[in-house]
């Protein structure tokens, strides 16, 4: 029987996200991507091919700060039991998911040509690969359990739990494997490529907080007409 | 409360999951028959070419494992919510965590022996030779199966209470399992072989790591996860 | 074909999966967002404006 | 669950979370031998899989397409490997490149590859004026098969 006190979510109305938010954030990743395709040289090995670090790096960034977000606001469910907080990880799991995706997606089709595979299992893929089906299970694991506080309790447990594992994947699929270059940071990158970076990843961060935003207002919404539909039954009889 | 009664309780629940299992075997035989299986489909799937099956042996042993073991977890929660055991025991007054660690108890005895079987039905079935380093694959088998046990313990907690929990235990579980897989696979490999990258020992604190950390992290998480 | 005409295939391939997929989840959102807004301001009014 | 534990918890999770990404684990792993390691060991090292690390040694690519044979020398400086691998190499392939290769050293001494990784640097460069990187890739795959 979930617990219905007065200070729940359902007290304070859902918020409003701003739709001004979601114009400015995907202005932004179009300037950025105009800029950077136009202004950066082909890389002296791979070509045009770099290009595609400008979505696909950010994405990975993008992926590994939304699992962030679960763990932060799994963790301060654990210690304060305030429901919001379950939803907000729970909007966080599933944007991070979809841009998990796109990062795999996106690493194939830059793997393909210029490692002349689709997929080897290197670290990097690897444990980005791992860290999607982490994804899947918490987002699995909220589908099939129906009362609200356990669901709540357990996917905060699962979300703590798996996010400690994933610099541990980490270190052992690249013990096991190592391929992908280190990581990229402004002192192996040519000048010519790091701000075209930082822009496309100051775009797709505002995304990403639009895309947590709107997710988390949906979220509020559901349980507030959840709690209408509760209470109108209680008082029905 | 004292650590003393703490741990009575853990020995308590522990003790009467195994007579149980003692009592009934059906449970046991069936889940180590089922790994055996595996174990045999996974021979026949790999070819006949001896060399090719020795290569895959390690792997085709932690799968058996994994697949059954979730069969065990699932099992030793079930059986308390059916009989509706469990309610009493969340009544008891006192820390929650010797139910944790009652069940691990019972459930590490459980797969322990089952592993015994499938690494004795492997080495036979795939012509594995034990090398001289066999202490050493016992120690990465054992911390393999800690950490197996650690985490499909805690999430069938979960698991055995949702719906679908024949999907839901391995989704949770597996991904979280991929570092105690490639460190046991890769240190069994290395033990079997010459170990010529001396990387063995590497993944052996590897798995203590892992095992230590979850531990104390599923211990942390119980509490929470139970009263739900 | 050349290495670096199949090369420019695949960053337009890359562009356009990021597209559709990140404007395919924003169609999404849009959408349950409103369908979730029009229930719940139907409740609340039929409560009479007054939130639970 | 007393505080106390949470905060015991706490620490030794910390604790080996800081054991485990800095304390020195990573040396005692490796991840290739180079020929001169993989020599040394004699014998032993003979028909075992292991993986090899290295430089390609330049001017000693050869590549057949119709067979897609490709042999090249793995050097590490002081000792090289002669490396026999099928398949066309990867683009980033060329002189001086560092190579991973998974495999066996044959009683021969010619390393049978079973997989060719290159191992792309972390840096990105645009070419030097008057360089251009589709070209550079020709050359090496006509030079090769030559």
């Amino acid at each position: 029987m979930p617990d219905i006190s007065s200070d729940r979510s359902a007290a304070t109305p859902p918020p409003r996200t701003s739709v001004w938010l979601g114009f400015v954030a995907f202005a932004a990743v179009i300037f950025a991507q105009t800029f950077s395709i136009l202004t950066s040289p082909a890389d002296r090995d791979m070509g045009h091919l770099q290009k595609i670090m400008y979505v696909h790096v950010p994405a990975a960034w993008m992926t590994f700060l939304a699992f962030l977000v679960v763990f932060v606001y799994s963790m301060r469910y654990l210690w304060k039991q305030n429901e919001n907080d379950d939803l907000l990880a729970a909007s966080a799991a599933e944007v991070g998911a979809v841009f998990n995706g796109l990062t795999l997606m996106l690493g194939m089709i830059w793997g393909r040509p210029a490692w002349g595979v689709w997929w080897v299992w290197d670290a990097r893929l690897t444990s980005t690969l791992v860290l999607f089906l982490i994804f899947v299970g918490y987002l699995a694991l909220r589908a099939f359990v129906d009362d609200s506080v356990q669901r709540a309790k357990w996917s905060a447990a699962v979300g703590a739990i798996g996010a400690i594992n994933v610099p541990i994947v980490y270190m052992s699929v690249k013990w096991w494997r190592t391929l992908h270059q280190p990581q990229s940071s402004p002192g192996t990158l040519d000048p010519a490529y790091t701000l075209g970076l930082r822009l496309n990843a100051i775009a797709l961060l505002l995304v990403l907080i639009y895309f947590i935003r709107k997710r988390y207002e949906i979220a509020r919404l559901e349980r507030a007409i959840e709690d209408f539909a509760q209470a109108a039954a209680m008082g029905g009889k | 409360m004292s650590l003393r009664d703490d741990w009575r309780r853990t020995r308590a629940i522990a003790m009467k999951d195994l007579t149980t299992e003692i009592r009934a075997k059906a449970g046991f035989n069936g889940v180590a028959s089922l790994a055996v299986t595996i174990l045999i489909l996974l021979g026949l799937a790999l070819g006949p070419d001896a060399a090719a099956l020795r290569n895959a042996a390690v792997g085709a042993v932690w799968l058996a494992t994994l697949f059954s073991g979730v069969l065990a977890f699932n099992r030793s929660f079930q059986v308390e919510l059916e009989s509706g055991a469990l309610e009493p025991l969340l009544l008891y007054p006192g820390p929650r965590w010797p139910i944790f660690a009652g069940k691990l108890l019972g459930n590490l005895i459980f797969v322990g022996l089952m592993v015994l079987i499938v690494m004795l039905v492997g080495i036979v079935l795939f012509g594995i030779t034990v090398p001289d380093t066999w202490p050493e694959l016992l120690a990465v088998v054992a911390l393999g199966v800690v950490g197996l046990v650690v985490l499909g313990t805690f999430y069938a907690s979960m698991s055995s209470r949702s719906r679908a929990r024949e999907v839901l235990l391995p989704l949770l579980l597996f991904p979280m399992l991929v570092p105690v897989l490639l460190a046991a696979t890769t240190a069994s490999k290395a033990l079997l072989g010459a170990d010529l990258m001396h990387e063995a020992g590497a993944w052996i604190r590897l798995l203590i790591g892992f095992d230590t950390l979850f531990l104390v992290a599923t211990f942390l998480a119980f509490e929470h996860v139970i009263e739900a | 074909m050349n290495v670096f005409e199949m090369d420019r295939n695949f960053v337009i391939a890359a562009y356009s999966v990021m597209w559709v997929v990140v404007l395919g989840y924003l169609v999404r959102l849009i959408r349950k967002g409103s369908r979730a807004r029009t229930d719940y301001d139907g409740m609340v009014g039929a409560n009479g404006g007054e939130k639970p | 669950m007393k505080k106390s534990w949470i905060i015991a918890g706490a620490a030794i999770i910390v604790a080996v979370f800081g054991w485990l990404m800095f304390g020195g684990l990573q040396k005692n792993v490796v991840f290739f031998l180079t020929p001169k390691e993989l020599l040394a060991k004699g014998p032993e090292g003979v028909n075992v899989p292991v993986r090899l690390g290295g430089q390609v040694k330049p001017g000693s690519t050869k590549w057949d397409a119709k067979t897609l044979d490709l042999r090249f020398i793995v050097t590490d400086g002081v000792k090289e490997m002669p490396v026999k691998s099928t398949g066309a190499p990867p683009q980033m392939f060329r002189d001086g490149m560092g190579v991973v290769v998974e495999g066996k050293a044959g009683t021969d001494g010619v390393f049978q590859a079973t997989n060719l990784m290159v191992k792309h640097s972390n840096e990105y460069r645009a070419p030097k004026p008057g360089q251009n990187a589709q070209e550079m890739y020709k050359t090496l795959i006509t030079n090769s098969s030559k």
